[in-house]
């Protein structure tokens, strides 16, 4: 019994489920049962998925090492290519195609120019920011145009499971976070990005293409940031150049409240993916608990902190129980 | 006499601003295990790192077999069949004992252009047997790495590359941080190469060491090969004398 | 020779509404064949930036400078300068409150963000029920920035004035951080609603109500049974006008605000004709201009 | 000769150097003389302090090892806190010490709670990002107040020196740097620092107080943020509740430039320094060579990278070059 | 017999999952040379690590002449006078050789409440003696540690411990990376503590130095003492069994 619970609270993600447990609940009684009312869960799962999706691709980067600002520029910038490919004339899949390889030329020059320069990410990154925000407005020409009425919606937005309660993102969510989860645990590729960003000297040693394997982190992150962004997009109805700002912390703050280390190596997709439902529901939560407009953020940033200090202070009980295993 | 399985010939490595092998020529025959030694930065690590493809030759040339080859990556190395045991521990401290065994050649269930499943079973069958056969005892293979004594990390990269036996094995100074017993298998080991048709190169800062299980003698000072004799051609006086 | 006309203020090049002003920039600037330049912040409604912007701009000796004057006190000093420089300065989109007296620019195109919201309020208030309690949310959607608090503002103080003339009336109204992020301003109005399902009306201080609207929508709510107001005619906002979901929107002209300025600094430099205020419109629209406006917006025009 | 060149381009601060200069005159050629005009020059050296004192913080913090992205908020806070103290009648000099205090404070919780609880430093100065903007706007009510007139402006914003070319900030500045620059090169203390960042384990096992010393840089780093704040809104002469914002990440960019370690251990004041100049030179150039305001992003995201790319090959020249040293 | 420097009672240490140190009892008396041994992972690092506030026991006691202390950072360990090499070197890889000699004991030119302002000629000419005294020799004393060999830096680690003696020396695995000559240097050295009137732990897996300059074998297996003799007292078979 106090070995299991050792060993469950030893785990960085599930510390993290126990926080969302008592969350939910706290947020239930303050909101006077509104938070888990049908409607309100239908509300954070549309928007659950789009952060989520973007979230899984940041913390495998994370694992492997590395870090990407960027993610929220390519959240706006793969659905403004699709538009205006699509307000051309070309078809849905043609426009996701180009959009899918502009994310991932994307993630390419990320990773290229870190590691061939041997540049640290954030920089290399940060700059990306500022240039896939710039191109999606180039490419705008300032005024987005407006969607076709013709898109397969029924593949990524309309309603689905029992009560309605999820939209169809969720369930491409889902079955992305378990692939990834699957990749990290059980494929060696998983072990190579582990290796690469846990000890990179010693992945080397062993004949892991590090360059590879980071480059191929780069391009998943950004692939998948825009495919969050090309979900939203449809969700919402327009391409706005401005979506997805600020969110390149929101998703690093989800993978290290989840338990993944800013360092590399150490980390866990289901981590990233319980920070991201984390940040969802403290801020839903607050709004239902009637923070006040100017307190707003205070709670935001305060929750944030004190869900990585709970986190650090139950692994930190877990080590003391003495048990031998 | 046989030909050279690796011929290296004038050697020489620049780090920023110091000149770290000077020209240096050496040639390793096919199942014959080479001591080297020399003082502390002399230049050993600096020349095997360079064979097993860490770092790159500023200048100079490698022949495998008699045939020019350039290794840029450990991967390169490994592919010509040249396993390493580095000085310094060359394990990923936030992953398992099992997984580190296996980085980079994971068994697999099923694969497709090298990516594949791994097989976690097989994994912790053989890690655990490598890690006995090198007379380690260790909880189980689940264990991080960061969490084993100096001994016992050094101990799972000898069982790594004595599982992972291959043509050409150098070993960077592998008995420190052993014990007694331990470093008695590694000699041991050293001296089964022969019989497993296996080159070796091994390094070590223990003249008693090195005489017990090598051939050949070359000692290395200041980046350049200082002696090169046959051990039996050789003292330790002798040895002692030129570093 | 040509002018050199410089258009600093205080918004993001992601800013759609923006992109319209620099539109009819633009449009006029090739008119009078002026050389022509809009300089964007790169934090949205970052005022220091701005100022170094200007005082960049100004560097460059322009014959005209365009500005929006989101404070009061911080771009004095750089546009006194600009005057004495015999800089043409004009103030667009937002002025000084005090107006000619709180600053030395020449003249001012557009309507104040007070006001707007007060207009706001006032437009909207025709579709309040005739009785029974009112209920009304304030979206900042920038806590702590100018364009966003005093929008909100205006809002309010029309609310203020309401409850005061309806004294009998059960009438309440509060502020929440509503975010400049379709999306987040969609799940958190969302929520609140949820948790009071009896809101009469929700203001926004930008365009990301159009957002709530599709959360009605979704939720099977009809339109007008929750008002939507807010400002800008962004393509996404008048779709809702036209779905009905959205009563009142405050519309400033953003083509217009880009062009007479440029207009009036052109005549200032050649014929020496002093720039005048310009009012670039009462800005309410209702649904019943929608689709008109539809089209004129995917042109950039409004 | 040879050796020479080696040495100097081994320092990234003086690579950096390097690249100031060639932009200068790129933008002096492109801006047809404008940008080393005196006019502009006084515009770039009037801002220059308020983020070169901001960068000497988050330089030194980056030395021993911590990030922080909460400086841009205590850049706001701090004068707003001095702005509320004085509208209630309070003296400029006890408001100025309850501002310093403040963002001390700030420091210290910043500090304490990454080292006690061993989080990342990354989330909680994120999370302090959002409290201490919350509570800018919190004390100033959503509106500021305005500042009284009788300010001692004579020591931080009048113009001095030839031409008037400076403001009295921009002394402030350099005997802050100069003072800075001492103390991680000469000093004990500095010598702490960089053990801290440089391998935390061998800092602590040779007895360095390292706790102490990273609460230190901590502490320095917000006030320092909340000074330069200070300055920037006596010379604006309103306490905006908006101002900083994204600064926290050029602040970062421009130490890396300079050739700051986001890992820890290396790096110089100098190079901040420099870093910060050559933000404010490109940010400034820019604008000055009338680059189309939808390219504008792109630019900047273009140079940052750029200067980095540049300062690793420099330094990978460098070491190629065989000298014995 | 005079009363023991160090006495250690019924320590036990718990990392996580793993019982290192089992109720571990050792008195260590004046100017006497303990020499300790045992397996890999039998607890020695751990025991000297708590020694040296490196790590915090989980129970037990430690009495320094005989009064509790309690060791809660190496800084504490420090000022009790006991001075300690580290298995895996504590060095900064990104300072220079002279700046890594004196972290956290800078010779200060100028001082206000600890702080002031170093004396980076006395360190440059000190480290460089010091350096010297350990048999190495280096390029400079403004090289990187990061740039040296494996044995370089364990040699400028027994500098620094050389040059600021102290009433307690523990050393684990000092001859680790060494070379013959720096070997023999750090045996002599440990053999001159008593001359020194300074109490010495040695840590070694190589069996001979340690009865070179021992005074009392302690052998650790599992977590416990299993051993605890005069050098004079018992023979190199008896402690190979024991182990
Ligand atoms: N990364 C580096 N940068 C600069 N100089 C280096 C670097 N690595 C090694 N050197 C220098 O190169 C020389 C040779 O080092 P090398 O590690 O090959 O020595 P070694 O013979 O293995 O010594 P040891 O027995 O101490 O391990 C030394 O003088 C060392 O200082
Ligand atoms: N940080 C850690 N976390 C968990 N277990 C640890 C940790 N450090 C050491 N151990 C375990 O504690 C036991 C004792 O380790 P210790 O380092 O004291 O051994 P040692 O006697 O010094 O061995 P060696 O001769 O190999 O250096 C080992 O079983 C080791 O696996
Ligand atoms: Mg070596
Ligand atoms: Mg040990």
């Amino acid at each position: 019994m106090k070995r299991l619970l050792k060993i469950y609270m030893e785990k960085p993600e599930l510390a993290a489920l126990v926080l969302l447990v008592l969350l939910v609940i706290l947020f239930q009684v303050q909101s006077g049962g509104v938070f888990l009312s049908a409607n309100n869960l239908r509300g954070i799962l549309g928007i659950l998925p789009e952060i989520g999706l973007m979230v899984i691709g940041v913390t495998i980067l994370m694992i492997c090492g590395e870090f990407d600002l960027s993610v929220g520029s390519v959240f706006a910038l793969m659905p403004m290519v699709m538009a205006v490919l699509m307000a051309d004339g070309t078809p849905f899949i043609l426009a996701f195609g180009a959009g899918i390889a502009a994310c991932a030329a994307i993630g390419f020059v990320n990773g290229f120019l870190t590691i061939n320069y041997n540049i640290p990410s954030f920089i290399t990154t940060l700059g990306m920011l500022f240039i896939a925000r710039s191109l999606t407005i180039v490419i705008s020409g300032g005024f987005p145009p407006l969607l076709p009425n013709d898109l397969p919606n029924w593949l990524f937005t309309v309603f689905v499971g029992p009560g309605d309660l999820f939209r169809m993102s969720f369930v491409w969510f889902v079955v992305i976070a378990v692939l990834a989860s699957l990749m990290m645990s059980r494929t060696n590729f998983g072990n190579w990005i582990r290796a690469t960003g846990g000890f990179l000297p010693a992945a080397q040693a062993m004949g892991i293409p590090t360059a590879r394997v980071k480059i191929a982190c780069f391009m998943l992150c950004s692939m998948l940031a825009g495919f969050a962004g090309m979900i939203q997009v449809l969700r919402l109805g327009s391409p706005l150049p401005s979506i997805g700002e600020g969110w390149e912390l929101q998703a690093v703050a989800a993978a290290v409240i989840g338990g993944t280390a800013l360092s590399g190596g150490i980390g866990a997709v289901l981590g990233g993916v319980i920070g991201a439902i984390l940040i969802r529901v403290i801020d839903n939560g607050l709004v239902l608990s009637q923070v006040d407009a100017n307190w707003f953020k205070f709670a935001i940033g305060f929750l944030t902190i004190f869900a990585v200090v709970v986190n650090s202070w139950l692994a930190k009980r877990a080590k003391a129980i003495k048990v031998e295993t | 006499m046989s030909h050279p399985i690796i011929s290296v010939r004038n050697l020489h490595k620049w780090y920023s601003g110091v000149h770290a092998l000077k020209g240096v020529s050496l040639d390793i025959y096919p199942n014959e295990t080479v001591g080297l030694i020399g003082d502390n930065g002399a230049g050993k690590s600096t020349l095997i790192n360079i064979l097993s493809g860490v770092q790159l030759a500023s200048e100079g040339e490698i022949h495998l077999d008699g045939k020019p080859v350039r290794i840029r990556s450990p991967r390169d190395a490994m592919d010509l069949g040249i396993e390493t045991i580095y000085q310094y521990n060359s394990m990923v401290p936030t992953m398992s004992i099992a997984r580190n065994m296996f980085i980079g050649r994971e068994p697999l269930k099923f694969r497709l252009f090298g990516l594949g499943v791994m097989d976690h079973k097989q994994m912790a069958a053989e890690s655990t047997d490598a890690i006995a056969g090198a007379g380690l005892h260790l909880r189980s293979p689940d264990a991080l790495v960061g969490e084993l004594s100096g001994g016992q990390r050094q101990g799972v990269a000898i069982a790594r590359a004595m599982h992972f036996k291959s043509r050409v094995m150098i070993l960077d100074e592998p008995t420190n941080h052993l014990a007694v017993k331990e470093t008695k298998k590694v000699i041991d080991f050293v001296r089964s190469l022969k019989d497993l048709n296996i080159t070796g190169i091994f390094i070590s800062h223990n003249i008693h060491h090195v005489f017990e299980c090598c051939d050949r003698i070359v000692a290395m000072a200041r980046g350049e090969v200082v002696l090169d004799k046959r051990a039996e051609d050789t003292s330790m006086d002798e040895i002692l004398d030129v570093l | 020779e040509n002018m050199n006309i410089v258009f600093t203020h205080h918004s993001s090049a992601s800013n759609t509404f923006w992109q319209a002003v620099k539109k009819g920039f633009d449009d006029a600037c090739g008119k009078i064949q002026a050389n022509c330049q809009m300089i964007f912040t790169q934090t949205e409604g970052s005022i220091e930036q701005q100022a170094a912007n200007m005082e960049a701009a100004l560097a460059r000796g322009p014959d005209a400078l365009l500005t929006s004057i989101v404070d009061d006190r911080a771009l004095d000093d750089i546009v006194q300068r600009a005057v004495d420089a015999n800089v043409i300065t004009i103030a667009v989109n937002v002025d000084d409150s005090e107006g000619a007296a709180g600053n030395a620019r020449a003249a001012f195109v557009g309507q104040g963000f007070r006001p707007a919201g007060y207009s706001l309020g006032e437009a909207m208030s025709k579709h309040f029920p005739e009785e029974g309690p009112i209920k009304v949310l304030v979206g900042i959607s920038a806590p702590g920035q100018n364009w966003s608090e005093a929008r909100g503002g205006g809002v309010l103080d029309f609310m203020e004035d309401f409850k005061a003339a309806n004294s009998d009336r059960d009438i309440s109204f509060e502020r929440i951080d509503s975010g400049t992020d379709l999306a987040v301003t969609a799940d958190r109005v969302g929520a609140y609603l949820n948790a009071n399902p009896d809101t009469t009306a929700y203001f926004d201080t930008g365009f990301w109500h159009a957002a709530v609207a599709r959360v009605l929508k979704d939720r099977g709510v009809g339109p007008g049974e929750v008002l939507l107001g807010g400002f800008d005619l962004v393509p996404e906002a008048v779709q809702q006008m036209q779905a009905g979901y959205i009563q009142v929107q405050v519309d400033q002209q953003p083509y217009m605000q880009g062009f007479i300025p440029v207009m009036q600094a052109y005549l200032a430099h050649t014929v020496d004709l002093a720039p005048a205020d310009v009012d670039t419109g009462q800005g309410i629209v209702t649904p019943a201009e929608a689709d008109a406006i539809m089209e004129l917006s995917a042109q950039g025009l409004r």
